[in-house]
């Protein structure tokens, strides 16, 4: 091909205050030491113009500021005029680019905004690069209730969730997949709370009035470590209880919550635990040693968004291998194209239809500690991927 | 140069005003300890201002002010005051506190700690503030919060009281009540400065300054005062 | 005697409290056009008050307010302005980031409207504040600020003033002064109530006194009177006095 | 039911009310909105902090460290600050922006310092020296729950409770008892008057402000314990509810925040039993209806307007 | 009122003309938007503070409000973008309607009060149980109504009539009336003025306002979420530009617009690692440095600002 640029622009926005600092901050650290390493290794290599090309990473700090965020977006389409187009972490600071990518007709690169508004049948501009869809997320839970549940006594749930799209999707989807399964389980608590809640003292003793076998918990991270400490603190001891991020955010939560206070809690399975097998990039082992390294300081937590951020790099290296012309519509074509053939640290990437994530889904498992105390996590459901048997009450 | 060290309050030359504005010309007054030195002066002649500039609440421009024989030109209000003086403005008080507290306030800001047994003698001067003293001032009538004022600058048991417009308000019987407590105030060796335009202070004052357009345009005492046919004319009103 | 004309405000019985303070204790006394009605009395005797409650600021708690024939108790202030009520403060209260003149426009344009404005010019000119005309009130010292507000009430073309210790810090010379410009209201036919504690100014420009005392009236009549009249030298004059 | 949520109310109240005392303090005396309190309880989270993972040491001891800490970083940066800010027209709403750009800072740099995630403190260390008071409490050593008529509530809780009446005590003391609160009040009555009286106003701001500081990083101490964890940017939300707190009590008065901290945290705790979804919602309204019904907080008086 | 006819044309009109061309010559049109939407919001809240002396701390509630009016308009009545545009105003002064009696209060409780008026909003709209009407906290994905070009245009004839109203306020004794009440509303009493209807047609104009551009905002965005538009970064902006700016003018909260938030794009696109830190270093400066707003350098000279 003719006149290959000297580098490929990709357009970014991150988060470094503000109510999303913490979940933009990781993700975008691992696309960051994705960049830097394919330029330490002379750039990647683009189809369109057949030779390796170095990437320019340009990325703007939106402060968790909405506004802040569309201006710098239309900013690095307008002015900077990037090559590829990537959104800021979480569905709030998505959901500005989803409109702006789609005005411009620019592909987004839909990091970790997994809400369902985006993705419809009329919008081509976007693909879910890392999280699973939240509404078919909670998908082994359910069905570990229903199937495993009876047998080993779980008859009652009880389901407290933060009221904001990401969680109250799960909720709702869980619910759903719970009703339809026709099991003998019976929901016996149901309750949303606002996401800004940070002390689950007298709900917990609400929780516990009401009896239940199972206690399903969905809160970002920051509710999870209040309730989880509320759990401690008040020394309550739930036969079964599920938390998000003590298996996404496992390192913060560890930090926050302690070890003793993880021991039994079923989780997801987050990739790092699961070592899957990868046919592009890192594997976990050395993605770990080379985030260790970049990162040393530990401002930045290790966890299932740094490996988002480093995934949606692998997606566009792939993309950028495949493509042939950095046209979008062609970009699109190549990232579908990698649909279930592409598997990273994260698992398969697969994707719908309508560009929502399908393919890295999340086990069911459970925390143990091992002699020394350390975490290790047990995968429990789905049966294939299954490393070992739910303690179940706890005790 | 004796008669200078006597001085209790020495202030030469004072030029003071507000931002671009300036009030005072070269003002020159002295009070000497034990003196009840009377500052007259119409309506916006600058009286306020004057007195503002001696306690050390707007800056002086240009002159010496000068306390117990210290410059305390460039002195803020506080240190000022420490030094004998206190000051009792047209507001007077503290709305949000009690009458009691007032009265400490006004002892406790020049450190004496404890006013208790000077609250009594104040309260023993004006009763109504005893009866109200654990009301908040701002409940007060107008010429309540004038004697609240006055007890409150008693209060710290200064060498130099300096007040603006006491008897402003005050009934009759109240003023003649508060010309009573100063000459007995007096008595006890008390300097007062005072800002009036009632002419029945100039019973218990010794010297006269009057102020015209923020500059003295006359000083003395209360005889040459009467004596001068321009000044009464001006200042007594006729009939 | 000439019958007395119909008085345009009648007081009777008011009560005001506070908690359980009676500052107001069943006051009343009326006023007529043309007339300046003294209203003296000790520091607390309820004099503020009693402007305050006919102002419209506080709602009395009890007797009777007749303004033109109509009761007026309770109504919000700026609808007794537009009667023709107005008044000034004691503690002076301008729009203080307003220039003067901003502060009397304000006046002019929200007053009563059956009568056409005075001119600004020729009010500001009278009260001695046609120089600080551009000046925010803030500026003023408080005597200023006092006429500020007397224009400011005059620029609602009342017929009913209420004067709280408007002379209160003035010298004799300017107290003849102001005088004279409250006498010259009246015989253009306002009412006029004046609370002050100078008797001397009081006895110039009142036809009659009411003294009050604890939140009632204890006297009524000539102040050449009252000042003869035992309670009233006992609570509000002390001693002798010369008027 | 009903007793626990009461109880829980009261003791978490006691907490919001050491969370707005501060804020009560430095807009009671100087009228300035410090849009930047809740960045100050941030930073007395890191002081607890550093005091339990550098020093090893019970963060019950960043207490008065932190105090301490920030009660000198007030004066200081009142010297800096406030008096320029006084000499303006309007500086009660220009504090607004000042303190907004305060906050900010803090945040940027603690960011760039420690980094964005949450960070906390194992709830049994809280105390660990002082077990024996924690007994005393009817505590089990470790940090267990604590039993009140017969309900279990974490220890934490119950400690920053004490702690907030001890706060809230002394701060009263100091307010309406020595002779700096008195002339403490004088100012916040009416500054000009102040000066008129011969305080020496900027010293007694100096203090106030120092001492609110270090009140808000006494109740930033707790925040890890409380909240579950803090970041940099837990500040913003914390001011809000420091507000909320100090206007339902009414501004200047100290009892007044603390009955607007329990009344909050008792209908909080209420909502969060029976509505748990709305629970971010009542009390806001709650603030709104105690507003409209006396429009200058619970403990407020009417003041004479003329 | 030839002063109105010359302000229109010597600032409203340059002002209006640069925003129809600017599209033109400049990509970055959304930037564009927000200097429009703030433009709107800093003489919102102009109005309301800088002639009523009411500060609206929590201003965001009737922006978000209108942006969900629009939103509601549009999903469920399926009405024409620029119907649904006049229907977020109304949901705007709806609000503001509802919440007059907020304006009982004064100087910080009503800030405060304001501010938990915007988050119980938000709460409210945000809140599951209204799914079918708000969509919750799901957010909302409006398909049909995307325009931006028209959005712009909608918004900028928005400002039209947001500055013409200020110019009138200006320039009118009405607007004099309103500064009164500000200054002290007994007195303005007794200027005659009807205290109560004066704020709270100021009340509702600034809601009005704000509802308006909420809805634009709303057209512009198309997908957003509850914390989206009730950001309250759009009320602390909005404050700080109009008080950097210089209040009770119309050229001030424009000035503070364009150069603080200026500035502020200017950071975010060169700078951006310490975007925050810089930001509120300098607005701290401009305060302490700058105290009574930018006008102030004139009128400080004797000139007068209009
Ligand atoms: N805070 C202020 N800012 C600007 N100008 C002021 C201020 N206070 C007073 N002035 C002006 O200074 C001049 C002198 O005022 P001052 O108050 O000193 O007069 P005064 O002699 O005390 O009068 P009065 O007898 O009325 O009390 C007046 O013209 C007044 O307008
Ligand atoms: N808003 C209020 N709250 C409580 N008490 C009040 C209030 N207004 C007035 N009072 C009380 O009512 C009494 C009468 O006050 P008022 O101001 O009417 O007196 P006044 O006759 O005007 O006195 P002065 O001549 O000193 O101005 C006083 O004792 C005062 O303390
Ligand atoms: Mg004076
Ligand atoms: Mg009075």
């Amino acid at each position: 091909a003719a006149d290959a640029p000297s580098e490929i622009k990709i357009g970014t926005l991150y988060a470094s205050s503000g109510r999303y600092a913490s979940i933009s901050m990781p993700v975008h650290a691992g696309l960051k030491l994705w960049a830097e390493q394919k330029n330490a290794e002379g750039g990647v290599y683009v189809k369109a113009f057949d030779k390796k090309i170095p990437i320019k990473l340009v990325a703007y700090d939106d402060q968790s500021n909405t506004a802040t965020a569309s201006t710098l977006y239309n900013q690095l389409i307008t002015q900077d005029k990037v090559d590829l187009f990537v959104a800021d972490s979480g569905s709030v600071l998505t959901a500005p680019a989803v409109t702006i990518a789609r005005d411009h007709k620019m592909f987004l690169f839909d990091q970790t905004g997994t809400g369902a508004s985006f993705f419809s049948k009329d919008n081509p501009y976007i693909a879910l690069m890392s999280d699973p869809v939240s509404t078919i997320w909670p998908k082994p839970i359910a069905d570990f209730l229903t199937k495993d549940g009876p047998a080993l006594g779980i008859k009652r749930v009880a389901i407290l969730y933060s009221t904001n799209e990401f969680t109250g999707t799960q909720a709702n989807a869980l619910r759903k997949f719970i009703k339809e399964a026709n099991a003998p389980i019976e929901i016996v608590y149901d309750q949303g709370i606002p996401t800004e809640t940070t002390n689950y003292t007298v709900i917990l003793n609400n929780i516990r009035a009401a009896k239940p076998d199972a206690v399903i918990h969905l809160g970002y991270a920051p509710n999870d470590i209040a309730f989880l400490r509320n759990v401690q603190d008040l020394g309550i001891k739930f036969p079964m209880l599920f938390s998000i991020y003590a298996g996404l955010e496992t390192e913060l939560l560890e930090k926050n919550v302690g070890a003793k206070g993880l021991e039994h809690v079923f989780t997801y399975v987050p990739p790092s635990e699961m070592a899957y097998p990868v046919n592009f990039g890192m594997n976990i082992a050395d993605y770990r040693k080379a985030w260790d390294k970049k990162y040393p300081d530990g401002k930045i937590e290790f966890g299932f968004n740094s490996v988002a951020g480093y995934t949606t790099g692998l997606v566009i290296e792939k993309t950028l291998a495949e493509a042939t012309s950095l046209d979008q519509m062609e970009l699109r074509r190549a990232v579908f194209s990698l649909s279930g053939k592409l598997k990273t640290l994260d698992g398969t990437f697969a994707l719908d239809e309508m560009g929502g994530q399908v393919g890295e889904l999340t086990p069911l498992g459970q925390i143990a500690l091992n002699d020394h105390g350390h975490i290790k996590f047990v995968a429990i459901y789905p049966h294939d991927v299954a490393t070992g048997k739910p303690v179940y009450p706890r005790p | 140069m004796a008669s200078e060290a006597a001085s209790l309050l020495e202030a030469k030359g004072v030029d003071a005003g507000y931002g671009t504005m300036q009030v005072l010309w070269g003002v020159d007054l002295d009070v000497r300890p034990g003196e009840t030195v009377l500052l007259l002066g119409a309506n916006g002649a600058g009286k306020t201002t004057f007195l503002k500039s001696l306690v050390g609440l707007i800056e002086t421009r240009h002159g010496q002010i000068a306390l117990g024989g210290h410059d305390v030109t460039r002195m803020r209000s506080s240190d000022r005051m420490r030094l004998g003086m206190t000051y009792m403005s047209e507001l007077a008080v503290f709305p949000d506190l009690s009458i009691e507290e007032n009265l400490k306030v006004g002892a406790q800001a020049l450190g004496h700690a404890n006013p208790g047994a000077r609250t009594e003698e104040l309260y023993g001067l004006f009763p109504v503030l005893r009866e109200k003293r654990r009301n908040a001032a701002s409940s007060l009538s107008g010429g309540q919060r004038k004697m609240l004022g006055i007890a409150k600058a008693l209060a710290a048991e200064p060498k130099l009281l300096v007040m603006d417009e006491p008897s402003a308000g005050l009934s009759p019987l109240l003023v003649k009540e508060v010309l009573q407590v100063l000459s007995r105030l007096q008595g006890q060796g008390l300097a007062l400065l005072i800002a009036e335009q009632n002419i029945g202070f100039l019973g218990v004052a010794t010297r006269v300054f009057v102020l015209e357009g923020g500059r003295i345009r006359f000083s003395g005492t209360v005889a040459e005062m009467t004596d001068n046919e321009a000044l009464r004319r001006a200042y007594f009103g006729l009939k | 005697m000439s019958p007395e004309p119909a008085p345009i405000l009648a007081v009777n019985g008011l009560v005001k409290r506070f908690g359980g303070f009676h500052a107001l204790d069943g006051v009343s006394f009326h006023v007529s056009a043309g007339e300046i009605l003294g209203l003296v009395g000790p520091n607390g005797s309820g004099k503020t008050t009693t402007i305050n409650v006919i102002s419209g600021l506080y709602a009395p708690d009890g007797g009777t307010l007749t303004y033109d024939g109509a009761s007026i108790g309770g109504l919000a202030s700026h609808k007794l302005v537009h009667r023709g009520i107005n008044r000034t403060f004691q503690i002076p209260k301008p729009f203080l980031s307003l220039t003067v003149r901003q502060n009397v426009e304000v006046a002019l344009a929200y007053g009563r409207a059956e009568i056409a404005p005075p001119r600004l010019s020729d009010l500001l000119e009278q009260y001695h504040l046609a120089d600080l005309a551009d000046r925010p009130a803030a500026d003023l010292n408080s005597s200023q600020q006092k006429m500020l507000d007397l224009v400011r009430a005059l620029a609602t073309r009342p017929r009913l003033l209420l004067l709280d210790e408007l002379a209160a810090g003035l010298n004799p010379t300017e107290l003849d002064w102001i005088a004279g410009h409250v006498r010259a209201l009246a015989q253009s036919g306002l009412a006029i109530i004046v609370v002050e504690h100078l008797m001397g100014f009081i006895e110039q420009i009142t036809d009659r006194v009411i003294v009050m005392n604890a939140g009632k009236d204890i006297f009524e009549g000539p102040l050449a009177v009252a000042v003869k009249v035992p309670q009233v030298i006992e609570v509000f004059l002390g001693g002798d006095h010369g008027v | 039911m009903l007793a626990y949520p009461l109880i829980a109310g009261v003791l978490f109240g006691l907490y919001f009310s050491l969370l707005g005392i501060g804020l009560n303090l430095v807009f009671g005396v100087m009228r300035i909105v410090n849009l930047a309190h809740g960045d100050f309880l941030m930073l007395g989270a890191f002081v607890a902090f550093g005091v339990f993972y550098l020093l090893g040491l019970d963060p019950l001891l960043a207490v008065p460290l932190a105090f301490m800490i920030f009660v000198i970083v007030g004066i200081v940066l009142y010297g800096l600050l406030v008096p320029r800010l006084q000499g303006s027209r309007d500086p009660e709403m220009l504090s607004i922006i000042l303190f907004f750009g305060l906050s900010q800072v803090i945040e940027a740099l603690v960011t760039i310092a420690f980094g964005t995630s949450e960070r906390s403190i194992p709830s049994r260390e809280l105390g660990s020296l002082t077990t024996t008071v924690a007994k005393a409490f009817g505590a089990k050593p470790e940090g267990g729950p604590v039993e009140i008529f017969g309900q279990s509530f974490p220890a934490a809780w119950v400690i920053s409770a004490a702690v907030s009446i001890i706060a809230i005590a002394l701060v009263y003391v100091y307010l309406y008892r020595t002779r700096l609160g008195t002339l403490t009040r004088a100012v916040m009555s009416r500054r000009d008057e102040a000066f008129a009286t011969g305080i020496n106003v900027d010293r007694v701001c100096a203090a106030a402000f120092g001492i609110g500081l270090g009140l808000a990083a006494i109740a930033g101490v707790f925040a890890p314990f409380m909240f579950g964890s803090v970041t940099p940017a837990f500040g913003a939300d914390a001011t809000v509810t420091a507000f909320v707190i100090v206007v339902l009590g009414s501004l200047g008065n100290p009892l007044g925040t603390a009955l607007g901290g329990v009344v909050y945290g008792i209908c909080y705790m209420l909502v969060q039993t029976y509505l748990s979804s709305w629970a971010d919602l009542l009390p806001y309204v709650l603030l709104i209806l105690v507003l409209l019904l006396r429009p200058s907080g619970l403990l407020g008086r009417k003041v004479r307007v003329a | 009122m030839p002063d109105f006819m010359r302000h229109m044309l010597v600032i409203v009109a340059p002002l209006v003309a640069a925003f129809a061309i600017l599209p033109g010559v400049y990509d970055n049109h959304l930037l564009l938007f927000n200097f429009v939407i703030f433009l709107i919001l800093a003489q919102g809240v102009n109005i309301i503070y800088g002639f009523t002396g009411y500060l609206p701390f929590g201003y965001v509630g009737f922006f978000g409000a209108g942006a969900y009016g629009f939103a509601i308009a549009v999903m469920h009545l399926h009405t024409p973008a620029p119907v649904a545009v006049l229907a977020a105003g109304a949901v705007g002064v709806l609000l503001g309607l509802l919440l007059t009696p907020l304006l009982r209060l004064s100087g910080a409780y009503f800030a405060i009060a304001n501010l938990a008026a915007a988050l119980a909003v938000l709460h409210f709209v945000a809140n599951p149980a209204l799914e079918q009407i708000t969509k919750g906290p799901y957010g909302v994905a409006l398909n049909g109504t995307f325009n931006p070009t028209l959005a712009y245009t909608g918004a900028v004839i928005i400002l039209t009539l947001t500055l013409a109203f200020v110019v009138f306020l200006k320039n009118s004794s009405f607007g004099l009336a309103l500064q009164a009440v500000r200054e002290d509303a007994v007195s303005a009493a007794m200027a005659g003025v009807n205290v109560v209807r004066m704020r709270v047609i100021a009340w509702l104009a600034s809601a009005l306002v704000a509802g308006l551009a909420g809805g634009v905002f709303a057209w512009y965005v198309s997908v957003f979420y509850p914390d989206n538009v009730f950001s309250n970064d759009f009320s602390i902006f909005a404050i700080v530009f109009a008080l950097f700016g210089g209040v009770a003018t119309i050229t001030g909260p424009i000035v503070g617009v364009v150069i603080l938030y200026g500035i502020y794009n200017l950071i975010g696109f060169t700078t951006p690692q310490y975007f925050q830190l810089i930001y509120g270093v300098l607005i701290m400066a401009l305060v302490l440095f700058l105290p009574a707003g930018l006008v102030s350098l004139a009128t400080r000279r004797g000139w007068n600002v209009p």
